[in-house]
């Protein structure tokens, strides 16, 4: 029972071989059962996700949400796909049909793509990429062309607007993220999702560079284009962003990938930062790992939830100033600091090196705050009007 | 090469399926248009020209900065998963490299074009 | 530090001087040239210290300083570059230190710091003048301080950097580098002025040409690195094996590959350093301010023209020598010649003090050209040096001239050209320093016997002719020096001697130190540089010829010192006082508002040297216009399927234009004639054809020059050798 | 005919179609999108190729930037009139022959060397990551490219940055 | 196994294509995007050779890298100017843009 998935695979492979199919074939068949598996088990999730959802947030928001359609309603989603299935949807007159159509495909693509390198548990995982980091960064690379190209095929001003501000959001949050998502490849020396979480058995790299996590975790939000920062769906200003003119399943299809994206970026986080699958008796039953797995990529989906229904949204200005002159130089300077510990404690043994990279997160994290507080003070010096009229005479 | 087979038929099952559910839809739903429903949502007012609105210059300088950092963070992860085979002296080439790119994210900033006006 | 790590570190204090001024410190005035003075000056120790090292050196001509890196991997080799310093290196090291520290401090002055803004001055602009109250209360307008004064000292270091990496780099590439940073800050410093249309023009003009030559430099450059596979000095031009092997192969066209590549690189260096027939851009830019012309046009960078053409100069003559000329030297020595003569002549005609320097630079530098066309190496280094020093001082003194006048002119506000000699005139006594020193740079340009470096640099060159039996060459070189004694006599008659011609001449008042300084010092050097070379016979060996013993080192096999004959020398005293009296003769008694005395005995010769011989309009004619034809005419019309159209255009222009030119030629006097026909029709054919021909798609150039590529490749692909 | 190879003839296939279409559609917008079908045709060929590094970097930098420049650059610069009418100027026809001769050429000189044909070497599992990095950082290797490389992107970032601000017009 | 010429074909024609784009779109923008295909073409170039070379020596990957940089650097500054020029003369038409006269 150590490794389930390979021992079926073996099993199965023997099985068609012995039907006489030939060797690569039969490895593509079953590889493509798998990614089949693999995805209608994301899907499922997402579906359920959506349940999730909507009951976590009607509890923030003193409800009682779905609660007639099976126990809890758990079964309203079902109900949602169907009604989304028999909706008529329309298509505005002046948009780029085929474009148009592709956009919401790219888009749920994009995030299913991601669970190609998820590593579920040790044994459970799609494939083990050595460049799973810079890969996570392509597939949102397509989701970001899905949204410029829904924003502009609707042909639609305000989705045209949407699509701006979402894509502008989107790419400027990508700088931070891709500068953390360094970090790991730093620690383990590798790219593989695999490794980086093997080389959590010890420690969780949280552990390690909390700065790190912490940038991560808003960069992720941001990249989502959740509350606070989902000013691509300003209901006042531009009704719901760049989807505005998708109905039916296309908008289903919007709609279920910011979910998964969600829940997946919840899975990142655990991954990159809270060792994964790790946990208690895994090594000794590596299948424990996928309960480990959701439980903590459930957290911190939960947490990304959690913000989304405290946090009022931000000005995009604001947003974009965040962004680029706090979060990247932040980021940057995260980087170049954990590159130079890492470097330099290398040699040690584990307590001394986590303590010293501890150390050095908390130092930058004070350093940080420090400065911080020195511009809020002078802000509000500037802001308060009698010092400024002070400020005025004594120039 | 295994794992980029099994990447690309991954891509294909992942197109595959949303489109599938379109298929789906296109079928099971009900078409029946007219110039109202085609007709793009504005707050309920009629489309007023084009939907070319005008474009911040604002997005395309973000986008100039993010290409830049983009491409350097391409050259950064090799020097990254690399780091435990190279010696302190490129570890600080890496970090001047960096430094570098972060003179032009200062001089755009003191330049204003980062605000948003 | 060893002599190789000052080597590495001497061009960087100009550099570092230029990232700070432009980054830091462009708003304060002083900082920005005290950073820019101290980084010459600390280049100037530099270079001074290398010098004595080399001087002190025993056989240094074998034993160089040198050190090299791996730059670029090339596959599996590696591009290797470094810095080297042989004699060669060392004297150009000198003066190159001296007149670009002169030239930083003489820039201060010059751009009038210290004094108030200018009244309605605008960056881009010269300074007009600020209007200040003296203790009186009496308004009186005085120069202004030149209000990009602090980018001015940030090109200049630019400019250094590039020289001092030309001068110690050890191989053709570095030096291309260098070559090319210099051309960008000539290109930004004649443009300094951006405000004038004509700085403009110039800047571009100059940019242009220098582009021309550099092509083919490159050109050669890449054919040298694809027979040799190097491109250090010292292992291709002190290697008899390499260069006997380039020597006697020979390419299709039927010249050794030796001079093949020698001949390319020399098209760069004609550009560079302006010989006939891309000479056309120095003139012009003397828009620039007056401390560029003498950087750029007389000191350093026409002079790393000539530097590189003595580098060379061991590739030119491979498979050849002294006695048999090769194809290369003869390339040389004719357009040397040619330009030493051609140019003179024009100098004759020229009112604007500054042309006239520029054009006997132009002269100078043929003579070097010439010199190592016949294989006088020595003499043409030996030149290089004088020349250098001399030629910076007379611009430097010029700049102080101009000042002088200007100073007047804001006085008496008057509105004068103050480059202009005939509005000067007795300023021997308004201005003393710059009077005396400049008489000294003029008498050593005019090789005043005995006493001046230009006497012995020039004798030599002329003895070498004369010993090689180069008649041809010695008899116009002569011609050539009797021209340059009698236009540098009456530019220094014109300018200082007799009475002011103009109130401002009147008015004019001595320049600040800053400037007379640079001036004093480079006068010594004028003076002094030339005894370092003179030939032992003379002295009887009691003074070694020491410049030949040094610089000769540098050549794997040492030129034969000269059989001393006493004709040449003769000659260069006679020529030297005969051309400098007969100047004095000619323009003693100018008055204010005469004509050139020479105007009326000369007539249209007089007119055809002031119209530089119509160069200027004959290039707009025969080589800009059909350039653009071709990228215009031959793509885009041709291309439009308007091939008869087109031709129809073309022919139907041309008839036009010759006829206007009859009619012009007939109705107007003979005596002008000439001079009207083409300067005016010139003139006339641009300003009609302008329109047509000038488009600039690019898509057109490129698709153009794409087809050209295309025709010559497979041209070259079927009748390969 | 392997698996491989019938992946690279579609991937070719993609490639040329997509770039032809970039060449000669008229809307710049699906112009942009023809391209980065092109670019994704040639990350396949990089994947081919087992360079798996390349092949995300260019979905990462092409498409995920350089695309959505474009894409922005159109948006900025859009003008009904310029989807109508001919996208081709009047030298189209010359510069088609141009490329044909060019295209044509440049497969005679190949052909005619020896290693036109060779079949590639098996890729040991070399750790060509780890190999990529040191030589982009060793000064023995391509340490120099490396830095230049960040000081082109800061000129770059600057110059683009300083005439993307429309400071002249805000003078007027 | 595919033989190196496959690639090679493949990259002369994308080049071509792209030259052609370049010296045939009108709008300016279009020729950048024809310079992006050429840039292409020379990537699977630089990474066919390293493929069927040594493995081991990377130049191949490295350069291909420092292309992806220029192409960075060229589209930023490309369309910059492709912009302000608009701004300016308010056409991205390469043949109506012709600043640069002798």
């Amino acid at each position: 029972m150590q490794d389930p998935i390979g021992n079926l695979y073996n099993w199965l492979m023997g099985w068609l071989v012995s039907w006489g199919v030939d060797q690569a074939i039969s490895n593509i068949l079953l590889s493509l059962v798998g990614i089949v598996i693999l995805v209608t088990i994301a899907m499922v999730l997402d579906v359920f996700l959506v349940w999730i959802e909507r009951k976590v947030v009607a509890r923030f928001q003193d409800r009682l949400g779905p609660n007639r359609i099976g126990p809890w309603g758990i079964f309203q989603p079902f109900a949602d796909i169907i009604k989304l299935l028999i909706k008529e949807d329309t298509t505005p007159n002046g948009a780029d049909v085929f474009v148009f159509n592709l956009a919401p495909i790219l888009s749920l693509a994009s995030v299913l793509l991601l669970w190609a390198v998820l590593p579920i548990a040790e044994v459970v995982f799609g494939v083990d990429l050595n460049v799973a980091l810079l890969y996570i960064v392509a597939a949102g690379a397509i989701g970001t062309l899905s949204v410029i190209m829904a924003g502009w095929s609707s042909n639609n001003k305000f989705a045209l607007v949407g699509a701006y501000r979402m894509v502008a959001n989107m790419i400027s949050y990508e700088i931070p993220m891709v500068v953390i998502l360094l970090i790991p490849a730093i620690l383990t020396g590798s790219m593989s999702m695999l490794t980086i979480s093997q080389s959590q058995e010890q420690y969780w790299f949280v552990l390690v560079v909390p700065l790190a996590a912490l940038v991560f975790l808003i960069s992720a939000i941001a990249e989502l284009g959740r509350s606070p920062f989902d000013l691509n769906e300003g209901e006042s200003e531009i009704v719901s962003g760049f989807h505005i003119e998708y109905s039916g399943m296309k908008f289903g299809l919007f709609y279920a990938g910011e979910l998964l994206h969600a829940f997946t970026f919840g899975a990142f986080i655990s991954i990159l930062f809270f060792g994964g699958y790790n946990g208690p008796g895994v090594t000794q039953m590596p299948v424990l790992g996928v309960f480990y797995f959701f439980i903590k990529a459930m957290i911190g989906y939960w947490i990304i939830m959690w913000v989304k229904y405290t946090v009022p949204r931000i000005r995009i200005d604001h947003m974009l100033y965040f962004n680029w002159k706090f979060l990247v130089p932040f980021s940057i300077s995260i980087l170049v600091m954990t590159a130079v510990m890492h470097k330099s404690l290398s040699g040690y043994e584990t307590p001394v090196y986590v303590g010293g990279m501890l150390a050095a997160n908390l130092v930058l994290g004070w350093i940080t705050i420090e400065i911080l507080r020195a511009q809020a003070r002078k802000q509000r010096k500037m802001d308060d009007p009698n010092s400024r009229v002070v400020a005025e005479l004594t120039h | 090469m295994q794992s980029w087979l099994y990447i690309l038929l991954f891509m294909i099952v992942a197109v595959i399926i949303p489109f599938a559910a379109i298929l789906i839809a296109r079928i099971l739903g009900p078409r029946k248009p007219n110039p109202i429903k085609q007709s793009t949502y504005e707050c309920g007012m009629e489309t007023v020209g084009d939907s070319w609105v005008q474009f911040k210059a604002q997005y395309y300088v973000f986008a100039l900065i993010f290409l830049v950092f983009d491409v350097e963070t391409v050259f950064l992860f090799p020097w990254a998963i690399s780091i435990n085979a190279l010696p302190m002296f490129a570890v600080v080439e890496g970090a001047v490299f960096i430094l570098i790119l972060v003179a032009g994210l200062v001089f755009t900033w003191r330049k204003g074009m980062l605000e948003w006006n | 530090m060893t002599t190789e790590q000052i080597l590495w570190l001497l061009p960087l204090p100009p550099l570092l001087a230029f990232v700070f001024i432009i980054l830091f410190t462009n708003r304060w005035k002083v900082l920005s040239f005290s950073i820019a003075v101290a980084a010459a000056a600390i280049s100037w120790i530099g270079s001074m210290v290398i010098f004595s090292r080399a001087v002190a050196l025993h056989e240094f001509g074998k034993f160089i300083f040198q050190s090299n890196i791996n730059w670029l991997p090339t596959g599996d080799t590696y591009l290797r570059i470094g810095v080297m310093v042989d004699p060669l290196t060392a004297v150009t090291l000198f003066f190159v230190g001296w007149t670009v520290l002169m030239i930083f401090i003489y820039s201060i002055g010059y751009h009038n710091f210290g004094k108030p803004k200018g009244d309605h001055d605008r960056a881009g602009l010269q300074p007009h003048g600020a209007t200040v109250k003296d203790e009186h209360g009496h308004a009186h307008t005085e120069l202004s301080v030149e209000p990009m004064f602090s980018r001015f000292f940030a090109f200049i270091g630019l400019f250094a950097f590039g020289m001092y990496t030309l001068v110690v780099s050890d191989n053709l590439l570095t030096l291309f580098v260098g070559w090319e940073i210099m051309g960008l800050c000539s290109y930004l410093l004649i443009g300094f002025w951006y405000g004038k249309p004509s700085a403009r023009a110039a800047a571009i003009k100059a940019f242009m040409t220098t582009r021309v030559g550099d092509v083919f430099m490159l050109l050669g450059i890449v054919y040298l690195y694809s027979v040799t596979g190097t491109l250090n000095y010292r292992e291709i031009f002190y290697n008899p094996e390499v260069l006997h092997v380039l020597g006697n192969t020979y390419t299709p066209l039927g010249i050794s590959v030796a001079s093949a590549i020698a001949i390319l690189i020399f098209i760069g260096i004609i550009g560079k350093s302006a010989q006939w027939p891309l000479h056309v851009w120095l003139p012009d830019a003397m828009e620039g301010p007056t401390p560029v012309s003498a950087m750029i046009h007389a000191a350093t960078m026409v002079s790393a023209g000539v530097y590189l053409a003595i580098r060379i100069y061991p590739l030119a003559s491979a498979g050849g020598g002294v006695h048999n000329l090769t194809p290369a030297m003869m390339t040389m020595g004719i357009i040397g010649c040619f330009t030493a003569l051609f140019a003179a002549t024009i100098a004759v005609a020229q009112n604007d003090i500054k042309k006239v320097l520029a054009y006997s630079t132009i002269s100078q530098l043929g003579f070097m050209i010439a010199a190592l066309g016949i294989g006088a190496y020595v003499a043409a280094a030996f030149h290089l040096v004088t020349h250098a020093f001399f030629k910076a001082l007379l611009f430097l003194g010029s700049g102080s001239v101009i000042h002088g006048v200007e100073h007047g002119a804001l006085h008496t506000g008057e509105h004068v050209d103050p480059q202009d000699m005939f509005n000067m005139g007795g300023l021997r006594k308004k201005m003393p320093i710059t009077f005396w020193t400049f008489l000294i740079g003029g008498l050593a340009l005019s090789g005043f016997p005995f006493v001046t470096a230009g006497f012995w640099s020039k004798d030599e060159i002329l003895a070498d002719a004369f010993a090689h039996g180069q008649w041809l060459v010695f008899f116009v070189l002569v011609l050539a020096a009797t021209l340059t004694a009698f236009y540098t006599m009456r530019q220094i008659t014109l300018t200082f001697f007799g009475a002011p011609r103009t109130k401002a001449a009147e008015h004019a008042k001595e320049t600040p130190w800053t400037m007379t300084l640079p001036l004093i010092l480079l006068g010594v050097f004028a003076v002094v540089a030339g005894w370092a070379g003179i030939p032992e016979a003379l002295t009887a060996g009691t003074i070694p010829n020491w410049f030949h013993e040094f610089v000769g080192a540098t050549l794997f096999e040492h030129p034969e010192p000269l059989v001393f004959n006493f004709t040449p020398m003769l000659d260069s005293i006679l020529i030297s006082l005969g051309g400098l009296s007969l100047g004095w003769l000619v323009y003693r008694k100018v008055k204010a508002g005469d004509p050139d005395p020479l105007v009326k005995p000369m007539g249209p010769v007089h007119r055809l040297l002031r119209n530089k011989w119509y160069f200027d309009e004959f290039y707009a004619y025969f080589v800009v216009k059909p350039t653009i034809w071709m990228s215009e005419v031959f793509t885009s019309l041709w291309m439009d399927r308007m091939v008869i159209d087109g031709i129809l255009n073309a022919v139907g222009g041309i008839i036009g234009r010759v006829g206007h030119a009859f009619r012009n030629y007939f109705d107007a006097p003979v005596v002008n004639g000439f001079g009207d026909f083409l300067g005016e029709g010139t003139k006339w054919i641009g300003k009609e054809s302008a329109p047509l021909v000038q488009r600039g798609r690019i898509q057109g150039y490129m698709v153009a020059s794409l087809t050209v590529i295309i025709i010559l490749a497979v041209a070259f692909f079927f009748f390969r050798p | 005919m392997t698996a491989l190879q019938i992946i690279f003839l579609l991937a070719a296939a993609v490639i040329l179609i997509s770039a032809v279409m970039v060449t000669a559609t008229r809307n710049m917008v699906h112009a942009a999108l023809w391209l980065i079908a092109t670019l994704f045709g040639v990350a396949v060929i990089f994947a081919v190729l087992e360079a798996g590094f390349l092949a995300v970097v260019q979905v990462v930098v092409y498409i995920g930037a350089i695309a959505i420049m474009f894409i922005f650059a159109v948006m900025l610069t859009r003008r009904e009139m310029l989807d109508k009418g001919p996208q081709m100027n009047k030298r189209a026809w010359l510069a088609g022959i141009l490329c044909v001769v060019i295209f044509a050429s440049l497969i005679y000189m190949l052909s005619s060397w020896v290693g036109f044909n060779q079949i590639p070497l098996l890729v040991g599992n070399a750790d060509t990551l780890t190999l990529l990095g040191q030589s982009l950082l060793l000064p023995s290797a391509y340490l120099l490219p490396f830095e230049v490389a960040s000081v082109l992107l800061l000129a770059a970032l600057v110059g683009a940055v300083y005439v993307a601000s429309n400071r002249k017009q805000e003078e007027k | 196994m595919i033989p190196l010429s496959w690639f090679l074909i493949l990259s002369a024609a994308l080049f071509s294509i792209g030259l052609f784009g370049v010296m045939a779109r009108k709008n300016a923008v279009a020729i950048l995007l024809s310079v992006e295909l050429m840039l292409n073409a020379v990537n699977i170039n630089l990474v066919a050779f390293w493929r069927y070379g040594n493995i081991v020596n990377m130049a191949g990957q490295v350069f291909a890298i420092i292309v992806f940089a220029v192409a960075a650097a060229e589209v930023a500054v490309g369309l910059a100017l492709v912009i302000s020029v608009y701004r300016r003369f308010n056409t991205v038409v390469a043949d109506e843009i012709d600043l640069m006269k002798w």
